[in-house]
């Protein structure tokens, strides 16, 4: 017997999550384009997706964040802190890959300094992760030692029920049970049988491909030009990806006034490392493009002992020239045989 | 023979005989409705070539890959006729010689493939031009109408809604022939015209910048529309640019390699009704 | 009873015949509405369109660009390169729901100083009956907000 | 880190009555980056000035906002007095509260808003204006007079006689223009050749002037000062050197029966010519189209004839180069071809001729030696009748301006008519008479009231022949009634219009012109002898219809402008000019079609071994006038205007 949550309740949960002054956000359809967003029912949520257009990763960094405001007077410079919006939330019907990535990036945020904006955030949510029963050919969280049913970064996991009617509830930590408790009412005991988890064939060889980038002498091999000569530059698939997390601080407004934001940014950019003088270190796409693989499978695996990618499969999925991750690392699959 | 299997023979041609040191064409994607960019530079590889209808994507701006042609070869490409247009365009702009580049026309009215003759963009002038008098009334899209028969207000909710959603990736840029800029205006910091940071005020600033650019250049090849990752209907901005360009100044785009850009160009009786 | 709506209008203006006439207006002593600011430029030709997205962005409910008549240029014909300009941008701002009503343009050359006093009070008028400009005030206002989620 | 001082004049009452200068003062002293900020009654004054000056030097300003009058009252004076002290003049900027904000607003508090707010704007352009210098232009000193008839001539005289260069390029065969033409001239009844021919001796004279004729412009590059001018030297098939002249070869030449052009087609003329009698020079040139040679491969009479060998039919055109620094355009006019008025008769009857025919008529030097006949059979008409404003003032057929010279020329004919044709009627139709000038009404009441001449106020509705008769019916709008004259003669005062390949030429040397043609000048009123390109100056009639003192005068003020540039060997000019970004510049063009004065180049970047790496566009600062056009066009932000940046009208609109 294992907990179930039945569709036709859901909505009744998100009434009571609400009430107990949770935000409750989850996979929408939004003109023409999906994303993670609160919602104020159940009938909101489209839970059908294989994933959504845009990742998880935009409620807890998000693509435009007020930091400081600040007025310039004659004699001094007063600044006031935005802070990030405060107050419990439940993220119901994340996908795997993107709970996984939100753990993927839990230690870039916190390593020498620990970003508030995020871990406010991180620490406030509930990832409600439920399992996939259906992917797509860009799917490929199994090739990065993941799974449609993967718990890493999720407080609680949802397996669907075999007759679509819900699903199996697997409690996996303190803040999902907690969470979980306020709808406890809402829950049955049953026995009804989960459906299976798609089956999401290996791609390539993620060990083998860390190996080959490791080597020093493959930095500059023709490889990199030969894969990346369609890449546009534009940052389609840093922006959509679960795990890139790099940014840039602007100012922004008046001469005297104005804010502080911190933006995304993308190492797909020209711009990215244009240096004042003019000298740009990264002037080619391919010298990025291999900047962006280096950087997901060796140089953050170096550091954090993962990689920095959780299978989502955005980056082909969304790219204006078919490209992406899995075709550069299967490519290098075949490079380190 | 299919046209898929002519083209690879001409494309084979054009590299063995070093008429062309290079071939821009389409391969296979990751599923059934893709087709990616392909570079052929050998005869062997020809096969690789892909063509049918599913072959969109607009491919003349990689010729402007720095060095791809300023060693004065050649280099064949897979156009549509909105193609050849964006390499008059890019000529009347001096960004490319149409002299280096050998075309390889096509095009798939409803689906259907076909093979357009001629090889260099004079020979395409005919066609573009007949493209000139009947776009306004086959290219009109419902929803453009739509939108002009809402009320400004309306309108700015639409297109508050749509641009809420740019996550200012820049593939509508960097996915346009026409974006060719070495620094665009808003990689221009000093002073920062348009506001980087993907707010909606921001992204209205961006997409308007974007398409004022684009007026009287856009061809519609519809790449950015395609690119952007969160579906902002780019199009109908450009079809309505387009449309309002050939109404006030008889102007389209890309009709000859040496058409004078509308926004660089005047006559003294241009309307101006709207002038107090 | 609230205090009647005081519109912020902007003023874009060549200086050989629009700030010339708003001169001659003040030579002139004619009175008019105190809404506008001028910022010169030395020629229409000159005007951007950034102009006046900026303009809009600093809370701007209206906008006037102005130069010399076609013809009468300084430069010869920076006015006529303008008028295309303003003509394609302005079919774009009200396509994306710019109200056109919101930005006029004018030619006043320096003998008009009464056309340009009487310009600024219809304007100034026009622009107090459309009321602010909400719609874009709010997506300002969004922009000093905290993140939402 | 800017230290901006803020100036606030009161100007009196003017600007301290609406404003409360004193919460200006304050606002703006707690601005940041302002660290000077002071009212006073009059800045303009001496002691004003010198406040301003003590508080650039006390503060160590970097900046200064004068927040007073116009910039168009005293910008200069302020930007001198900041230089005075030390500071560059272009960090100086004037705030407009007086014309733009305290005369014409009723409310002080509003008053003083929008004045802060105006002052403040300006503060923040100022913190961003740069140290500019004035631009050097080296200055050839050599002028090139384009047109060799009063206008062009009496420029040239006047700048050579100041001791400068001067390259005279006349396309006819000899100089003289249509003044040459003329018989008498009003309003003093001076023989045209006789205040002309010394002019057109002297010209070609003197040690200054380089004469040539029967040369045409072939292209103007360059700019202000540094003008580079290919001239056509067409064929004259005589050699100039050797030829003295001697006229043998146009007694002899067998094709008589051309029609001359300087006759108006009632003279004849030989194929080769001399247009008139006291040609400068008097070298004869072959005229190609009527020459038996060139037509039919035989004759050469003239070759048999010449005693010094100078005809040569393998004559080719030459062209020269010219260093030029100065322009002046001085291409005159041309009359109106009358044929349109099909009513008048003209081309239609031998005896409706034009005003300038009437002109070589009268002329002791024309084809009758000065006796007024009939061209159908030569006999002294009796009655004639002229009719003024033939195409002038007449925007359905005609043109739309007035000729301005027709009045008077009329009324000259008339008493040349009376003086010629003893008991001769002369009848003149007229809508007005425009006798504005010194002595010129007087002249035509002469000629009204000692020479009879018949004014009668109305229009011509048609003229026909009828028993050897012209017969012309109009109406005297004074009587209400119409009018039938029997005439022999019919003379229309034609308009005057522009040379017809003037807008052509105009392209050419690269300057304006208005809907007829003539070349517009820079400012109708305040820049009346300037075109609208820096260095090109007009005179005469090439500019609108002119008699010959506002022709001459016109030529010597364009003289004069020359001879100012001429003073100095470099020139200084406003540093408002346009800069390229070359690293950011795509080098789309755009610019370069966009410039009103072709100022923008296209520059070749090559790197170390001279290989081209790309091509930018490239400002030239003696021909960019500071427009600002480029910089809107330019989609990527590469150009920039200099004292109207990017940045510094960024600022200004997030000051407000």
């Amino acid at each position: 017997m294992t907990k179930i949550l039945f569709a036709d309740k859901l909505d009744s949960c998100v009434e009571r999550w609400r009430s107990a002054g949770m935000t409750v956000i989850g996979p929408v359809q939004r003109t023409n384009s999906s994303m993670y967003d609160a919602v104020k029912s159940a009938s909101e949520l489209d839970l059908n997706l294989v994933l959504a257009d845009r990742s998880i990763k935009e409620l807890f960094f998000p693509q435009s964040e007020p930091m400081l405001r600040y007025n310039i007077t004659k004699s001094e410079i007063n600044t006031s802190e935005f802070l990030p919006p405060s107050g419990p939330r439940i993220i119901f019907g994340a996908r795997a890959c993107d709970a996984s990535g939100l753990a993927i990036d839990d230690p870039l945020f916190g390593w020498d300094y620990k970003d508030e904006y995020w871990f406010q955030r991180r620490n406030e949510s509930v990832i409600v992760t439920i399992a996939c029963t259906k992917a797509d050919e860009f799917c490929m969280c199994t090739s990065l030692k993941l799974a449609p049913d993967s718990t890493k970064g999720s407080d609680i996991l949802l397996r669907p029920l075999e007759n679509n009617k819900g699903w199996q509830v697997e409690e996996l930590t303190d803040r999902g049970r907690e969470a979980f408790k306020k709808v406890a009412d809402l829950l049955q005991e049953g026995s009804d049988p989960a459906a299976a988890t798609v089956s999401v064939p290996e791609k390539f060889d993620a060990d083998a491909c860390a190996e080959w980038l490791k080597n020093p002498e493959n930095f500059n091999s023709h490889f990199w030009k030969e894969i990346s000569l369609r890449c546009i530059g534009c940052g389609s698939c840093t922006y959509l990806c679960p795990t890139c997390h790099c940014f840039d601080i602007q100012d922004e407004g008046g001469s005297f006034e104005g804010i502080r934001r911190k933006n995304w940014d993308s190492c797909s950019f020209a711009l990215f490392t244009m240096h004042t003088s003019g000298h740009n270190p990264r002037s080619t796409q391919s010298a990025r493009w291999r900047q962006r693989i280096m950087h997901k499978f060796n140089y953050f695996p170096g550091k954090f002992s993962a990689n920095s990618c959780s299978g989502c499969g955005r980056c082909t999925r969304e790219c204006p020239v078919d490209m992406g991750i899995t075709e550069t690392l299967q490519e290098i699959s075949k490079l380190s045989q | 023979m299919s046209i898929e299997q002519l083209y690879r023979t001409r494309a084979k041609e054009l590299l063995s005989s070093g008429e062309v040191k290079m071939v821009i064409g389409y391969g296979a994607g990751s599923n059934k409705e893709r087709r990616r960019p392909l570079f052929i530079t050998s005869a062997e590889e020809c096969d690789k070539l892909v063509l049918d209808s599913a072959c969109i994507s607009n491919l003349s701006g990689y010729l402007l890959t720095e060095g791809l042609l300023s060693d004065e070869k050649r280099v064949a490409v897979f156009l549509r006729p909105e193609g050849v247009r964006a390499l008059n365009v890019l000529a009347a702009e001096a960004q490319l010689d149409t002299a280096q580049i050998v075309i390889i026309g096509f095009d798939s009215p409803k689906g259907e493939l076909k093979a357009l003759e001629g090889s260099s963009v004079e020979e395409f002038t005919a066609l573009i031009t007949a493209l000139k008098e009947i776009t306004p009334e086959t290219a009109g899209e419902e929803q453009l109408a739509k939108i002009e028969k809402m009320s400004p207000e309306e309108r700015f909710l639409f297109w508050q809604e749509e641009f809420s959603k740019c996550i200012k990736c820049y593939a509508c840029r960097q996915a346009c022939p026409m974006c060719y800029c070495r620094r665009c205006i808003v990689d221009s910091n000093q002073p920062q015209w348009v506001n980087t940071s993907s707010h909606t005020l921001g992204n209205f600033e961006w997409n308007i910048v974007r398409a004022f650019h684009l007026s009287g250049r856009c061809v519609e090849c519809g790449n950015c529309d395609r690119a952007c990752p969160v579906n902002i209907p780019l199009r109908l901005i450009n079809r309505k640019m387009a449309e309002e360009v050939l109404n006030s100044f008889n102007h389209f785009a890309g009709t000859s390699k040496t058409q004078e850009p509308v926004l660089a160009s005047f006559k003294k009786d241009d309307s101006e009704t709207f002038i107090l | 009873m609230s205090e009647p709506f005081e519109p912020k209008i902007t003023a874009f203006v060549c200086t050989y015949c629009t700030y010339a006439g708003a001169d001659l207006a003040g030579t002139s002593r004619l009175k008019y509405a105190p809404n506008v600011r001028i910022i010169r430029l030395p020629c229409t030709g000159r005007i951007s369109p950034m102009f006046i997205l900026k303009a809009l962005q600093k809370g701007a409910d209206g906008i006037l660009i102005s130069g010399c008549h076609p013809g009468d240029c300084h430069f010869t014909h920076g006015n006529y390169h303008a008028r295309r300009r303003w003509m394609v941008f302005r079919a774009l701002l009200a396509f994306t729901g710019i109200p056109e009503e919101r930005i006029k343009y004018s030619w006043i050359s320096a003998a008009e100083g009464l056309k340009f006093a009487d310009l600024i009070n219809s304007i100034t008028e026009d622009i107090r009956k459309l009321g602010p400009f909400d719609q874009y005030h709010k997506l300002i206002e969004e922009t000093q907000a905290p993140a939402s989620l | 880190m800017s230290k901006i001082g803020v100036f606030i004049c009161h100007c009196g009452e003017n600007i301290g009555a609406k404003v409360d200068c004193t919460r200006l003062a304050s606002t703006l002293g707690d601005h940041p980056g302002v660290a000077s900020s002071i009212e006073y009654k009059y800045f303009c004054s001496d002691p004003g000035q010198e406040s301003v000056k003590k508080a650039i030097r006390d503060n160590n300003l970097t900046g200064v906002v004068v927040a007073a009058c116009s910039p168009r009252m005293h910008e200069a004076t302020f930007r001198k007095a900041c230089a005075e002290a030390g500071l560059n003049p272009y960090m100086c900027e004037i705030a407009n509260i007086r014309e733009q904000c305290s005369w014409v607003h009723n409310d002080n508090d509003k008053a003083t808003d929008k004045a802060i707010d105006i002052v403040r704007s300006m503060v923040e352009k100022v913190k961003r204006n740069n140290n500019l210098q004035p631009i050097e232009v080296p200055v050839t000193r050599r002028a090139l007079v384009i047109g060799g008839g009063i206008a062009g001539i009496q420029a040239a005289l006047d700048i050579a006689n100041a001791g400068q260069e001067v390259v005279l390029v006349e396309r006819e065969p000899s100089l003289g223009g249509h003044m040459a033409q003329l018989s008498e001239t009003f309003p003093t009844l001076d023989c045209s050749q006789c205040i002309m021919t010394p002019r057109m001796v002297e010209a070609a004279q003197h040690p200054k002037i380089r004469l040539l004729t029967y040369a045409e412009i072939e292209s103007v590059d360059g700019y202000i000062g540094n003008f580079q001018v290919k001239v056509r030297l067409k064929a004259r098939y005589v050699n100039k050197s050797t030829c003295t002249g001697c006229g043998e070869c146009i007694t002899k030449c067998p094709s008589k029966k051309i029609s001359s052009e300087f006759d108006c087609g009632i003279g004849k003329r030989t194929a080769i010519y001399t247009p008139f009698a006291q040609a400068v020079p008097n070298i004869p040139v072959i005229d190609k189209n009527s020459c038996t040679y060139f037509k039919n491969g035989k004759c050469k009479i003239c070759v048999k004839t010449c005693p010094l060998d100078c005809i040569d039919f393998e004559m080719q055109d030459e062209f020269e180069d010219l260093e030029i620094g100065a322009i002046v355009v001085a291409t005159g006019f041309q009359v109106q071809n009358n044929a349109m008025y099909g009513e008048y008769g003209f081309g239609k009857y031998q005896d409706v001729i034009t005003g300038l025919q009437f002109e070589r008529l009268a002329s002791a030097s024309g084809p009758t030696g000065g006796k007024v006949q009939r061209p159908s059979d030569g006999k002294e008409p009796e009655t004639v009748v002229f009719i003024q404003c033939a195409g002038s003032r007449d925007p359905s057929k005609g043109v739309k301006y007035c000729s301005k010279i027709c009045c008077m020329y009329t009324a000259k004919h008339a008493m040349l008519y009376a003086h010629k044709v003893h008991g001769g009627k002369s009848k003149i139709f007229y809508m007005d008479i425009r006798a504005a000038g010194k002595g010129y009404d007087e002249f035509t009441r002469r000629a009204i009231e000692e020479d009879e001449a018949g004014y009668l106020r109305g229009r011509v509705s048609k003229v026909w022949l009828e028993n050897g008769k012209l017969m012309v019916r109009g109406v005297d709008t004074l009587l209400g009634k119409p009018v039938e004259i029997a005439a022999d003669m019919v003379v229309l005062a034609t308009a005057m219009v522009a040379q017809p390949d003037a807008k052509e030429f105009a392209k050419t040397i690269g300057i304006g012109y208005d809907e007829y043609g003539f070349f517009n000048e820079a400012h109708l009123k305040l820049r009346p002898v300037e075109s609208s390109t820096a260095g090109i100056f007009l005179a005469g009639a090439c500019q609108s219809p002119k008699d010959i003192p506002d022709s001459v005068a016109q030529a010597s003020a364009s003289a004069s402008k020359v001879l100012a540039l001429f003073s100095k060997e470099k020139l200084e000019r406003e540093p408002v000019i346009a800069v390229n970004n070359e690293s950011t510049c795509a080098g789309c063009w755009g610019c370069v079609l966009a410039c009103p004065y072709g100022a923008i180049e296209k520059k070749d970047i090559m790197d170390r071994s001279g290989k081209l790496i790309k091509r930018v566009a490239s400002v030239n600062p003696g021909l960019c006038q500071g427009c600002g056009t480029c910089v809107t066009f330019c989609r990527s932000n590469s150009i920039d205007l200099a004292g109207f940046t990017e940045k510094q009208i960024f600022a200004e609109v997030m000051g407000l």
